[in-house]
């Protein structure tokens, strides 16, 4: 059967993506320092753990998906993923490979358990999936995993609750699980954490909550699946809403896991950035 | 809504991009989502009247985009995920649009962020 | 308050499209009269009650919708829709007025009672909400009617159950009854009865299961829900599993609703059709 | 499946579009859902290998199109709903095409139908 060993978040924000083919040289610059030198332990867990396959629970942010179909959640099943030009000339990478039969599985699973899923047999994956994608796996060497693209609304309200997409993770974790075939996952929660992109409140950072989220998540995650979407907007600022994907995340590991490895940092670009390595703990 | 919620008490410079916005700000949304091809944005810096036009913003819209303000085109509507795009075409990042915002030069804005971690 | 005064079902197939222009001289043709005879008491009734508002349940057959982008329930949020060409040049006819407003208060109640929807601010609305509309309008008489077209997947297993589309039915009676403007409001459920067009097995009619939910779906449609997909497609057909479109009808109304007419008629086209008008008792 | 369902015995002369059909059938659902715009429908008509070539159909669905063949489009993961565009070109309606899949003629195929009702 398929194992869920663990799950990692970190931000996506694309001045990260711009940075990440520079890392080397970036990695002694005091902007980057600090957030560069948080992820070897991250990839040295995942060297030794070594995924076969990774379902990445991101958002779009208009790349794919516009307003005349929106969906709340959308699931990849294609055989492939590719991303492209964002609207900034951003580069395109090599593509991402897909696990479609895994992704059927899952959204039967999920259908049986009244989710209801948007299903994507071709789509474009935007900075939300693969930033984290080159972030986790340097140089691009993400070709020996396979993917499960997971896309949650974060762009028009009404998005789904905390408590909805905790659910929803919980009900992707089942029906990984229950997938017969003997594949190691790991599952990537990313963008957040507190952030504000528009208004006069732009550039809006909040510590002290997310603090809270980061040691609440690791293993009284219902704490936290308690906010409003509202109230998450007003601590996390407009995008930080962008931590339920990090709620879906958890939601597919086991009741209780183990903290890996944290950091935590202000600012890079206009977010404050998290990245968390949680383990299963053995069934 | 079946059930009630919370009062939901307005978050002080904060734009919930919502149905009302949505349906509002549908034509300036529409246009940013075009500019992910780089043909369109090729087609809208030749001619930016024409290309307003031909999706049908209104004069609130059409006037935000000529003043490039950000705050104007929110109040018309807009989503940031779609007008990120827009800025993109004149090189603006995240953090030039957010000194905008919030009428502080670019410098003030990245030390008020960084400050935000002390 | 708005209040949901009843429900309508009927077939929607493209052969019902291409003859309803043709009504007054197809009343008596020997083939078509049985179909058409139907009809009168339903618009009498509707002229009677004079809603302001249809939420039109349908399913969308390859017009507006694709495998890239599909999605398990769908829900218009546009000021206005059309119909389109759908592959054999079906005409256009008059567009259809939306009603936003009310199409965002139910949205944002159904995603606040976990549906996971998408939202519509542009589509094109295929022969499964416009036949029933030219149908239950003559001569496209729908103009003072606002519609909310509600889209259920039917073209991609899995399918929603059921059971989760009359939940999702009884979702959208709450939301409708919380709309704080005076609205009258029909429900459509179209589609159905046992058909399938596709394999050896084509032509499959079930009479006797027909009866049977038009019977329960009165006032036991619980019974109807404890069907699987899978064994509504062994009863009523391939395409027969479009009864779920009945079933989420049925939930919009109240648990008792008194039958004002019904008709079953074999057959149209490969299909058995079904009518029937539902008055909700008042509360 | 997190909760397994009752077993599901298969269907006679029934096939459920699924996503094992799906991922098979991309190619030429994709191909039929073209066929909604008439310029399309015109262009396969006007080479009809240049166009299934464009929409990269393999062996098995270029013979069942070249056939005319719409069992044979099932088996290779065509879906009805899209098919029925591809039928729409030659004028063909969802009782010429039950006919063909269940080896009748089409006034057989019609006294079927009709039969059930009695
Ligand atoms: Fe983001
Ligand atoms: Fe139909």
């Amino acid at each position: 059967m398929a194992r869920v060993i663990g799950g990692l978040t970190t931000s996506h924000i694309p001045a990260i993506g711009n940075a990440v083919p520079r890392e080397k040289e970036l990695v002694d610059d005091p902007y980057w320092k600090p957030f560069f030198a948080a992820y070897p332990p991250a990839r040295t867990w995942l060297q030794k753990v070594k995924p076969d396959v990774a379902v990445v629970i991101y958002n779009d942010h208009g790349l794919n998906f516009f307003l005349d179909n929106l969906p709340t959640f959308a699931i990849g099943a294609a055989a492939e993923y590719r991303n492209s030009d964002e609207g900034w000339g951003i580069p395109t990478i090599p593509p991402f490979q897909g696990d479609p039969e895994l992704s059927w599985h899952i959204i039967e699973s999920l259908v049986h358990d009244e989710f209801d899923i948007t299903s994507c047999q071709e789509m474009f994956v935007d900075h939300g999936f693969t930033v984290p994608m080159s972030l986790f796996w340097p140089n691009n060497s993400y070709g020996g995993i396979k993917t499960v693209p997971v896309c949650i609304n974060t762009v028009q309200h009404p998005l789904p609750s905390p408590l909805r997409c905790f659910k929803f993770g919980q009900a992707i974790g089942r029906a990984i699980e229950s997938y017969p075939k003997d594949l190691k996952v790991v599952v990537l929660g990313t963008g957040g954490m507190s952030h504000q992109l528009d208004g006069e409140r732009a550039g809006f950072i909040n510590k002290k909550f997310d603090l809270l989220c980061m040691d609440k998540i690791v293993n009284e995650p219902e704490v936290l699946t308690r906010y409003s979407i509202h109230e998450l907007v007003r601590q996390a600022g407009a995008q930080g809403a962008e931590f339920i994907l990090w709620l879906a995340m958890r939601g597919v590991l086991h009741p209780k896991v183990t903290k890996i490895h944290s950091s935590y940092h202000i600012a890079v670009s206009n977010t404050a950035t998290g990245l968390l390595v949680l383990e299963n703990s053995v069934a | 809504m079946s059930v009630p919620t919370e009062v939901e008490l307005p978050i002080p410079g904060t734009y919930m991009f919502d149905g009302r916005a949505a349906m509002k700000g549908y034509a300036l949304n529409k246009m940013c989502y075009s500019f992910n091809k780089p043909e369109n944005r090729a087609e809208f810096v030749k001619d930016e009247d024409a290309y307003c036009r031909k999706y049908g913003l209104n004069d609130e819209q059409r006037k935000a985009i000529r003043e490039r303000n950000v705050l104007a085109m929110i109040h018309a509507g807009g989503c940031v995920y779609y007008l990120a795009k827009f800025a993109g075409i004149f090189g603006l990042t995240v953090q030039d649009i957010g000194a905008q915002q919030t009428g502080m030069t670019v410098e003030a804005f990245k030390e008020m962020l960084k400050a935000q971690g002390e």
